[in-house]
């Protein structure tokens, strides 16, 4: 933990034009968190990676089936980026999110029934392909979601769901609703069509549509230059005339900084903005792909672009503003560590209990019987 | 609007009839929403949507942007908010440029979450040839959307069935791709008078154009009329022909299908869309399996060549079937 | 013809970011036409507009069918994109760009045989829907295109030629030529996804394609600012990192200098450029539309629109360069005319003529035989 | 790649049959190119492209961004330009985000320009389910394309026909939709000896697995297997039945269809693609069509249930058609 890893790739805004929404006091919107949050910030940061590592080590026992996408190193992203929301806000994850959907209004309490988001039990479900999964496991891992609770659906196909977030934004202002949506996107998935009609949109109507680039510099076998023209992504939102803010998305508190200021613009009324978040993609696109990609990533860029722990970063804030003494930082030691390589013992108790219940739940849960493959085709009654 | 000032003595054309489909939906179902390609400061290419947004506001009546997969993107999203989407695809060919959100995200979404999320969203927009317009404004792709599982495909060949179906569909929890006949919009020869009180027709029941006893001819959309002109010829030779006007296709009226072919053992399915995997070659399997039993001679389909819909009459009219392929096919297959 | 409609609505980049392919210098592109190119562009500028104006008439007269989508007041754009080009540049026209048919590589002989460009006689009989058009009339006005000369086939849909665009000149340069391609786009066009696909992928491997946006304020009966979130349709370009131009588009000599500038920087290598052309749509969207449109803009907006003709601000230069004395210019005045209230004295007699033989090369070309409907689908030899 | 260490001792897999194809229509062919998304770099998602990239140059082993829509018009492009094009899809799943640039650039640009231009394009990728792939990984949408004129479209089964189904179609002057069936990759139990000189299997032509008499099976890619197997099963209740794997669908062998049906005078067609419109019930009124005089039973489709491929296994066998299900129907039928 060297005080130098702090140091942002880069900062500020990636559209060519200045941005209206940054803030323009000194003051940032992470300033105005309290001890509590965040310390709850940093444990939801252990929550997200022991998540992760954890089906790392199912799936390497062969306990679980489909792909799975690791958001290890990408944790920052998550929980920054879904702290500052309203549990009425919407979310619409992919493939790389799979902690969003407990994330999301967790601050309302772990244990609250009555929160805006999933239970882990739910999503633990849904990876071990139970009836218990919100999709009653009829679609693969991160292809859940829930009307209730404000999660949109994603489909495979990337970036997809970002005019469906338009759509359900647009409801929600029709009947007086006041909620932004957050759409999550890695870099790649921003060359499709359906992002640039979407957004076009939305920018169009000035509806809260706010689209997180996770940019981990890969999409699957891809570096972002044969990707994207520009050197950040975030400059895409210069075409629209909107808000295009880069945080590092290593550093829980300026994701969380840059999205309040697109969430404040979107709740007040001024219409989407892309926030890109600098990441590195800790494994293989896929845990598939984790062989192939040593070969195609070097040593040295793997190495310096997991180099900034989000866990370690938000340790070094938090003692750095006096909420947490170096002994107490150093009492449970996931980050910096593959995933393989971390034990129960590098997590606090109660993450570790919380996921573990998680799968108790799933567990619990009875797979999905046969007939139901013929099911819900239509909804039949009227 | 013409169709209201006198219903009583005034006939209703089809594409009024579509009209006050949408205008009586939009009035009795605050929740509804149209969006479309200029379809509100204009009122939609042929007017279907015409007097809308200056009765319901820009806000429930939106001028989209050229963008066929937000439109269908926005309805689904629009739909999970719990609103009720009537999306016009300014030409049904332009659908292809929707076509992800459409077959990936609206057709499933009810069976990706088991039943949790209904997308009440009508995809509707001018379709078939005939009319000389060429490969991009004369496509009936019906057979891409059957094929999708997850979407009711609806084709009203009359305006009394165009404001029925359309009523159907936008009161449907599911989402139907629905086929207007664009040539059809302002023909007088079927406009009709409507009920004047609220009706719907329910999707999955066929009509009986006409009873016969030996040969079933079954049809949909423009093809009904071909239809039914081939029965007049074939009555002049001696030959009681029954049209079926099948109206929707998924839901499909099976049962219509098998008690008039039971009754006449012979089929002939006429179609505009390309002949290998469209909807007639589906209807002769169905055949097949509901009624081989009761066959006197194959089923047997007219279609359209397997080619794209070209432009000179000449040759579209090569490419289609016409009046005197059916009388002529079904000549052979009534003496079969 | 006031001077004071030389004033451009605007000028300059409209992307956020300066664009480098700003010339550097005070010596404009146009500044090195001689006098005979100056006066050639006013002659094509006759011809597009006699060609659209003869097509009015004769479809009012039921002699032609499809749908006609007219270019009259937009003809500076044509003839202004394309005299810079070589013949074996490619362009993909679309559904108002008729005139680009014939008018591209017209600078090397309106009667030479060997031009890049289509004859005007094959236009003419696409338009007549005859066996003499490029197609055999199997797809309808606009769709046509030649392969030996260069010019993509569109379909309707709209900006779907942008990757072809993209991909014909990739062709060109693995076979080691420098061609560029002028692709043409209505505003509304921009908001399909595929303009952002293929311009993205254009931008990302320096491709030469020239997108030409023109800006008539209007798509069918939606205004511009429900269809662009920006002021400036060529602030798309920003979000590429490409130069977004803007050219006055009722001045021939302007499209001229934007999109040299643009050719030299796709020619060097440099990549894409959008080059937005302002202008106003004379009539309504297709001449179906002319009624209505009557009542969704209003007669000032319509009238300002159209104020400055096309052919009336060429004059203006060429009598300010000394190419044409005040009374030659006085001597057709097509300008500022409804295209049923010109006669064929508004116009000099070789550009009447020259659509009149292709007319004829039209009329005398027999209709396609029924049974080519059948032919084509596929390529039956090896 | 272990296929070309020891030819004479080796058997080939399907993947590395595609992989030598495509490998060796590049060495021969200076003109051609291969556009998709990481199949430069990495060698694609599962291999096909492996090595090309260093041996061919980044020039004509393009890393596409993730735009399908792209893909495809470029390939048109490069087409149009001269080139040769093999476009991968990552899954063929996502041919849904290029569909309009395939069904109206692609498909009919021979058509519209009279002949003028032809599209020298092979749209390749992963497909088929009972892999456990869900709704988005398991797709066969093959009758979408083969409802639009103008487009091939082929399914091999075995390492030799994809191998030389692929070289067939990267010469083939038009469109090619190649359906590369993900499951049989890597299936050591398929692997054959393939000849070293150069060869191509004709568009067009079926093959006939296994002879039989009582019954014609009818299918293509994986479920030619499960109608092999379930041959078997029969074979040992005494019935001879004969599978014809169709491997192109565009064009179709009418010829082996008929011959076969003549003999056995009965026929099932087995198809993992969701049942209405699909190319079985193509199949069916084709038969129809062709043999209905030679029928002693309806001829019938065993086909996916309409629903898409759900994920759990219980779920995914119980929507697509299985061995057993084959084993009944052909006992029925044959019994009929
Ligand atoms: C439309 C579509 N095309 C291709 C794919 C296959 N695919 C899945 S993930 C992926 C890479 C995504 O990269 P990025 O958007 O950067 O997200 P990351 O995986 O890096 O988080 C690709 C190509 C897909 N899912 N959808
Ligand atoms: C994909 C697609 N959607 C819709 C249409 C119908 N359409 C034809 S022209 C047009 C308006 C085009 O406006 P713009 O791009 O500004 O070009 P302009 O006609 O003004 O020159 C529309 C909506 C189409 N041709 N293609
Ligand atoms: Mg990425
Ligand atoms: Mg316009």
């Amino acid at each position: 933990m060297e005080t130098k890893t702090l140091t942002p790739p880069k900062s500020g805004s990636g559209s060519g034009r200045k941005s209206k929404a940054e803030p323009q006091s000194t003051t940032k919107p992470s300033d105005l968190l309290t001890p509590e949050d965040c310390l709850e910030m940093l444990k939801q940061l252990y929550l997200a990676r022991y998540f992760d590592v954890r089906l790392i080590k199912e799936k390497r026992r062969g306990r679980l089936t489909g792909t799975l996408y690791s958001s290890h190193n990408q944790e920052a992203i998550l929980v920054g980026s879904l702290y500052g929301l309203n549990g009425t806000d919407w979310i619409s994850p992919i493939h790389r999110d799979m902690p969003a959907f407990f994330i999301k209004d967790l601050r309302a309490g772990w244990d609250n029934p009555d929160r805006l988001g999933m239970s882990i039990g739910e999503v633990c479900a849904q990876v071990w392909c139970r009836s218990g999964s919100p999709g009653r496991a009829r679609d693969n891992w991160s292809h859940i979601g829930s009307k209730s609770k404000r999660i949109v659906h994603s489909t495979s196909m990337l970036a997809g769901t970002i005019p469906v977030a338009a759509g359900v934004v647009l409801a929600d202002r029709l009947n007086g609703g006041d909620a932004v949506v957050l759409t999550y996107n890695g870099e790649g998935s921003t060359a499709q069509g359906v992002f640039h009609e979407a957004i076009n949109f939305a920018a169009v109507h000035k509806l809260p549509v706010i689209t997180i680039v996770e940019n981990n510099m890969w999409a699957y076998g891809t570096p972002v230059e044969l990707e994207c023209p520009t050197e950040d992504v975030a400059t895409r939102a210069a075409g629209y005339g909107i808000p295009g803010l880069i945080a590092d998305g290593q550093d829980v508190f300026d994701v969380y900084d840059k999205v309040m200021v697109a969430v404040e613009h979107a709740r007040a009324g001024k219409g989407p903005s892309i926030v890109e978040c600098k990441t590195f993609r800790a494994y293989g696109h896929g845990d598939h792909d984790d062989d192939r990609a040593a070969r195609y990533r070097t040593k040295e860029d793997v190495e310096s672009g997991r180099s900034r722990d989000p866990i370690a970063i938000c340790k070094i804030h938090l003692v750095n503003k006096g909420y947490l003494t170096k002994a107490e930082a150093k009492k449970y030691m996931a980050e910096n560590k593959h995933a393989t390589q971390t034990s129960d013992e590098d997590f606090p108790p109660d993450v570790v209990s919380y996921m573990s219940k998680g799968i108790e739940f799933a567990l619990a849960s009875p797979p999905p019987p046969a007939e139901e493959g013929a099911m819900w085709v239509f909804r039949e009654e009227n | 609007m013409a169709a209201t000032l006198d219903p009583v003595t005034t006939k209703t054309n089809y594409l009024n009839a579509l009209k006050s489909a949408i205008d009586e939906e939009m009035g009795r179902n605050p929740d509804m929403i149209c969006l479309g390609e200029d379809i509100g400061i204009l009122g939609g290419a042929f007017g279907v949507t015409e007097g809308l947004q200056a009765k319901y506001g820009t806000h429930r009546v939106m001028d989209m942007p050229i963008s066929e997969a937000a439109i269908v993107g926005v309805s689904c999203g629009a739909a999970l908010g719990g609103k009720t989407v009537m999306a016009e695809m300014q030409f049904i060919d332009f659908i292809s440029c929707g076509f992800d959100q459409i077959v990936n995200m609206l057709a499933t979404y009810h069976y990706r979450t088991a039943g949790e999320v209904a997308m009440n969203v009508v995809i509707r927009g001018p379709a078939g040839a005939y009319g000389g317009g060429a490969l991009y404004h004369s496509q009936m792709n019906e057979a891409w959307f059957c094929q999708s599982p997850g979407l009711r495909v609806v084709v009203p060949s009359t305006p009394y069935d165009a404001k029925g179906l359309m009523k159907a569909a936008l009161r449907d929890p599911n989402p139907v791709i629905f086929y207007e006949i664009k040539q059809l919009y302002r023909l007088s020869d079927i406009a009709e008078e409507l009920p004047e009180e609220d009706y719907i027709v329910p999707l999955g029941q066929a009509a009986i154009r006409r009873a016969g006893t030996d040969l079933t001819l079954i049809s949909y959309g423009q093809n009904v009329y071909h239809c039914l002109d081939a029965a007049k010829k074939l009555e002049d030779e001696g030959m009681q022909v029954e049209v079926i006007d099948l109206r929707s296709l998924v839901p499909l009226d099976e049962a219509t299908i098998l008690e008039s072919i039971k009754k006449t053992n012979r089929a002939l399915v006429v179609n505009e869309a390309p002949r290998t995997c469209g909807f007639a070659g589906e209807l002769v399997a169905r055949i097949n399996e509901l009624a081989f039993e009761h066959l006197d001679a194959p089923p047997l389909r007219l279609t359209r060549m397997d080619t794209p819909v070209p432009w000179a009459k000449a040759l579209e009219n090569f490419v289609l079937p016409q009046v005197d392929d059916i009388v002529s096919t079904a000549r052979r297959l009534i003496r079969y």
